[in-house]
């Protein structure tokens, strides 16, 4: 007797668990979406995003401590000369490893390197994956 | 007549690239019709043998790290390994920083619960939730973005408290999610949890009894959703989740048997009704202070051993650290609660259906990041 | 049709010195061109309309880039779909590989002899007509299952032993809920059914004010439906997150362009069938081809939104839900519609 | 119970040359030390014990020390709310220790994960093959003095 009431029970409660379903759908249906049409819309990066660094060369002191915390020395510098007399010949970060940990950011002393907005970086090749952060200082300062 | 009447046995290759496997796991059953005879896991596919990666780096270095072990659950990973290293450091924590972890850690619960519904929706065919999931998994993620400026990896919790203090702007939107996500959840459970197909699907299959989920190691839900009433939250408190209020949810059979696929689902979303009560907690008595405790520069161990464990979504998160009292940690195992409870698969896929061999898969959610460290 | 032949070969003198046997031939072949076209409109309408409605379901926009709001999305697939490499597996028997998905086309395109758009608006009016339509879209199975084993691929082989299982089936209520509707109309033929109802919705067999009998008979039929074109909750030959893609895993390009197409069209012609058996055909306020197009459309949509909100059921329980729910259900019903017809 | 008790426990019932010894001098866990033979039966009766009952067995792990492995057993108890750790000192060169599968079904994936990492044999096992790794994969990562080889099947691993 108890199967026969299952079985009707079961029936029913499809019946209506569906029809409910199908409610949640519908209303829906008619409310707005809520993805952006990415490339097209780009979404709001809040401040403090942790995206492609910025690199302030004419603060950096060439200290090195943002190249020791790296946990996988993505980080390579080149300079000469010491403290606030150093001149960087090159700051490279290589995008194919970059964790985007934020610790460079945090050990720096002279608050020199930071994380930015910018997050899509996508090319060819793995070379362009690398930020010689260094040289495009050099160059705008030329400009 | 026979011979030619004969049936066979298949082999069947399920994975490492199929819809319904949450990553690169690969299964392989075998399969009479579409009876299930035998499943056989094969893991690995992943591997980035973490723990050497852990004996190479410095303490500080190896959080980011561990971000990318349950990736679905980043902020419950740090804590475990941040708490870890404090336990045997004896790094003192302020109680804001505290808070602020505790909240991170439970929105971060909540996310990857909202995957977990979505994926375990999928696999029982309906698409709908999935999207829905995520939905409410983007809102939420939007305000951890602010929060640490990441969306996925994202390294909040750090040696000695957080990585940054939150916003009034981040109190609102929290209390704003919170909000929705509570109407959200009835819709949720029309849509999916008392669908009478999706019932008919998850209750009776899978079903792990009390004690083989001891024996097989398992944690989190699946082993609460077998009626063990246990939650490192509750009965081990660290990080001061002592002083929040809230229920442990434990699968007491509702839809069939206690154990089986549905009541591990059901805890899950009580789990997430339950973290946004700690966070309401947490919003209302965030106390004054500092977020970051006293670090040493070069962080040095003192020699000794010590095993932290943590609730993750999915379980267990155990950090087991052997120090030789140098910068760098001697000896670094974890045990991802991901593994001990995929374990389970080879036993639970027996003479169970195709489609069962996906929903329990799907309702013991695995996070292969995790298993195969 | 063949009427209408005959009047233009008298009305147009030159057609007079042609043999009728090149006429009526080319008259099938046109006939058949036009009705193509029609299929394939119609295939791309719905598919874009799925994805559409699919995506506005779950707070997306769905396809926006081909043309405004992505109307053009489904030609730009098609064109896809044609230039792709066409692969046959190595494992594969390539003559029954090749032969399935013209099958499953075919089963789901030669209903439309009998399908009236309208009063008038038809190529035969068969006097078997609903019969027609049930059994040849049977070949569908043949050609799913051989699609299954010819693919030599394992999950194809489960996909395709599924839908016969279910197929099979499915197609014992479906039959019976017909004969409720039968029983009333006293013919097999579709124009004999329609004109045995009205124009309002309350002298439309699915009416519980008609007859309670068809109208459980129009949800049996309906829900046969799904589960013969392998739509949600019945579409388990494909079930993406078990069998990959199931008995279509292997193909690709224009061959898969089959499948797709054959599958839209079978729904098709289950909402169109469903719509002149119980729903009124061609009758009600409007002029005649769009109430029958609105009904069909409207079906259609229903079977999307189911798509979009149910969860799959298990083999076994597709097979409970037939044996055990709708056939005794549709047994009772052409007992008591066969008592109505003959008591009132 | 804590540790310490229980350790006493386990000598009164093993005599103390099957229990080796006792620390809680270092910093975190204490833990006990015992012989390597003696590992299945220890196991056995800390499972079946009623005033122990250590149902679940948190982790198993190696630790590979300049002049000795160690297994490490990460043991709990769900109804007395007690932990235990629990340690094996095997010598590098041939690390064998019974396998505690039988007696917690999580030691099978476990035991095999150590096994694989750190090349310590469990004997009775019934499926001891690796695990993370490929099956023919050389050599055990997490030793101490493992060697990355540079390639493997012709993939650089650099």
């Amino acid at each position: 007797m108890r199967a026969v009431a299952n079985y009707f029970r079961d029936i029913v409660a499809a019946i209506y668990t569906i029809t409910l379903g199908l409610g949640v759908t519908m209303k829906c249906l008619f409310s707005k979406p809520v993805t952006l049409q990415y490339p097209d819309e780009r979404p709001e990066v809040p401040d403090g995003y942790r995206g492609i660094h910025t690199y302030e060369i004419e603060k950096c002191i060439a200290c090195n401590l943002c190249v020791q915390i790296c946990p996988i020395t993505c980080i390579t510098l080149a300079y000469e000369g010491k403290g606030k007399n150093a001149v960087i010949h090159q700051y490279d970060i290589d995008y194919t490893k970059c964790l985007f940990c934020h610790l460079c950011c945090e050990v720096c002393p002279t608050d020199c390197v930071h994380m930015g907005k910018e997050f899509d970086l996508a090319s060819y090749t793995r070379a362009e994956c690398v930020i010689p952060f260094a040289k495009a200082a050099a160059v705008q300062k030329q400009e | 007549m026979q011979d030619f009447l004969q049936t066979e046995e298949i082999l069947v290759n399920m994975g490492p690239q199929h819809p319904s496997t949450h990553g690169v796991l690969r299964l392989v059953i075998r399969t009479d019709g579409e009876m299930v005879r035998e499943t056989y896991t094969h893991i690995g596919y992943l591997h980035r043998c973490a723990e050497k990666i852990g004996e190479n780096l410095t303490y500080k270095q190896f959080v980011p790290y561990t971000d990318r072990l349950d990736y679905l659950a980043s902020i419950n990973n740090n804590l475990g390994f941040c708490l870890a290293v404090e336990n045997l450091a004896q790094i003192e924590v302020p109680e804001r920083a505290a808070y602020l972890r505790v909240m991170g850690a439970e929105m971060n619960r909540i996310a990857s619960h909202l995957v977990s519904y979505g994926t375990l929706g999928m696999e029982a065919g309906a698409f709908t939730p999935f999207f829905y999931g995520f939905r409410e998994r983007e809102q939420l993620v939007a305000i951890i973005e602010k929060m640490c400026g990441a969306r996925l990896t994202y390294h909040y919790a750090r040696l000695g408290g957080v990585m940054r203090d939150i916003t009034p702007e981040i109190a609102r939107d929290t209390r704003e999610f919170v909000r929705t996500m509570e109407q959200r959840w009835e819709e949720y459970n029309t849509l999916l949890s008392f669908n009478e197909i999706f019932i008919k699907r998850t209750a009776n299959v899978g079903i792990i009894p009390r004690d083989m989920a001891i024996g097989y190691g398992l944690t989190g839900p699946c082993l609460r959703g077998s009626g063990v009433e246990w939650d490192l939250r509750k009965d081990d408190p660290y990080s001061l989740y002592e002083r929040f209020a809230f229920t442990v949810p434990y699968g007491d059979g509702r839809m069939g048997t206690v154990g089986d696929s549905w009541d591990r689902y059901w805890v899950r979303m009580v789990e997430i009704k339950e973290s946004l009560k700690i966070i309401t907690q947490v919003l209302d008595g965030l106390p004054e202070g500092p977020i970051m405790g006293k670090v040493p520069r070069v962080l040095k161990l003192p020699v000794g051993e010590a095993y932290m464990r943590v609730e993750n979504p999915r379980g267990e998160l155990g950090f087991y650290l052997v120090s030789d009292g140098g910068t760098k940690p001697y000896r670094l195992r974890i045990r991802g609660p991901s593994f001990c409870n995929l374990s389970i698969m080879n036993a639970l896929g027996r003479e169970c259906l195709v489609a069962d061999v996906v929903m329990i898969l799907g309702s013991i959610d695995v996070v292969l990041g995790e298993v195969d460290r | 049709m063949q009427s209408y032949i005959d009047a233009l070969i008298q009305n147009i003198g030159i057609l007079q010195q042609v043999p009728p046997l090149i006429i009526y031939t080319a008259a099938i072949l046109l006939g058949c061109a036009v009705v193509f076209g029609y299929i394939s409109v119609v295939a791309m309408i719905m598919i874009y309309a799925e994805r559409k409605v699919a995506g506005h379901m779950q707070s997306r926009y769905g396809p926006m880039r081909v043309g405004p709001h992505g109307i053009l999305q489904s030609v730009a697939d098609s064109i896809k779909l044609l230039l792709k490499e066409d692969t046959v597996p190595d494992k594969a028997h390539r003559f029954l590989f090749k032969l399935a998905p013209l099958l499953v086309f075919a089963g789901a395109f030669v209903p439309f002899a009998v399908l009236p758009f309208s009063e008038h608006l038809v190529i035969s009016r068969m006097n078997i007509g609903i019969f027609y339509i049930l059994s040849l879209a049977a070949i569908e199975v043949i050609g799913v299952i051989m699609a299954g084993w010819a693919s030599g691929s394992k999950w194809s082989l489960y996909g395709g032993m599924r839908l016969a299982a279910q197929m099979v089936s499915y197609e014992i209520p479906m039959a019976l809920a017909v004969l409720t509707v039968v029983a009333f109309s006293g013919h097999l033929g579709l124009h004999e059914i329609t004109h045995a109802q009205g124009k309002w919705p309350w002298e439309w067999f699915a009416s519980p004010l008609k007859s309670p009998f068809t109208a459980v008979g129009f949800v049996v039929f309906y829900i046969a439906g799904l589960a013969s074109t392998k739509r949600l909750p019945f579409d388990l030959p494909e079930a993406e997150s078990e069998l990959v893609a199931g008995f279509h895993t292997e193909y690709s390009g224009m061959r898969f362009a089959y499948f797709f197409i054959g599958e839209y069209t079978a729904m098709y012609v289950v909402c169109a069938a469903t719509a002149v058996l119980f729903l009124g055909g061609w009758n009600g306020p409007f002029p005649g081809v769009v109430n029958m197009l609105g009904k069909t459309f409207f079906l259609l949509f229903v079977m999307i939104w189911l798509r979009w909100t149910l969860p799959r059921l298990r083999i076994d329980q597709v097979i409970f839900v037939c044996l055990k729910v709708l056939l005794p259900i549709s047994l009772i019903c052409v007992i008591g519609a066969a008592l109505q017809a003959v008591l009132f | 119970m804590d540790a310490k008790e229980i350790y006493t426990r386990l000598v009164s019932q093993f005599g103390s040359e099957r229990i080796l010894a006792f620390r809680d001098d270092a910093a975190g866990d204490p833990f006990v030390l015992i012989r390597p033979e003696s590992v299945r039966g220890v196991m056995q009766f800390l499972r079946s014990e009623q005033s122990l009952d250590f149902d679940f067995l948190s982790l198993i792990t190696g630790v590979d020390y300049p002049d000795q492995l160690t297994v490490v057993y990460h043991l709990f108890s769900y109804s007395q709310t007690h932990k235990l750790v629990v340690k094996v000192e095997l010598p590098r060169a041939s690390p064998r220790v019974d396998t505690v599968e039988s007696i917690w079904p999580t030691a099978n994936w476990q035991e095999r994960e150590t096994f694989d990492l750190l090349g310590v044999e469990f004997v009775g096992h019934s499926n001891l093959r690796r695990i993370l790794l490929p099956e023919d994969w050389d050599g055990h990562p997490l030793r101490k003095d493992y060697q990355q080889p540079d390639e493997y099947h012709g993939v650089s691993n650099w």
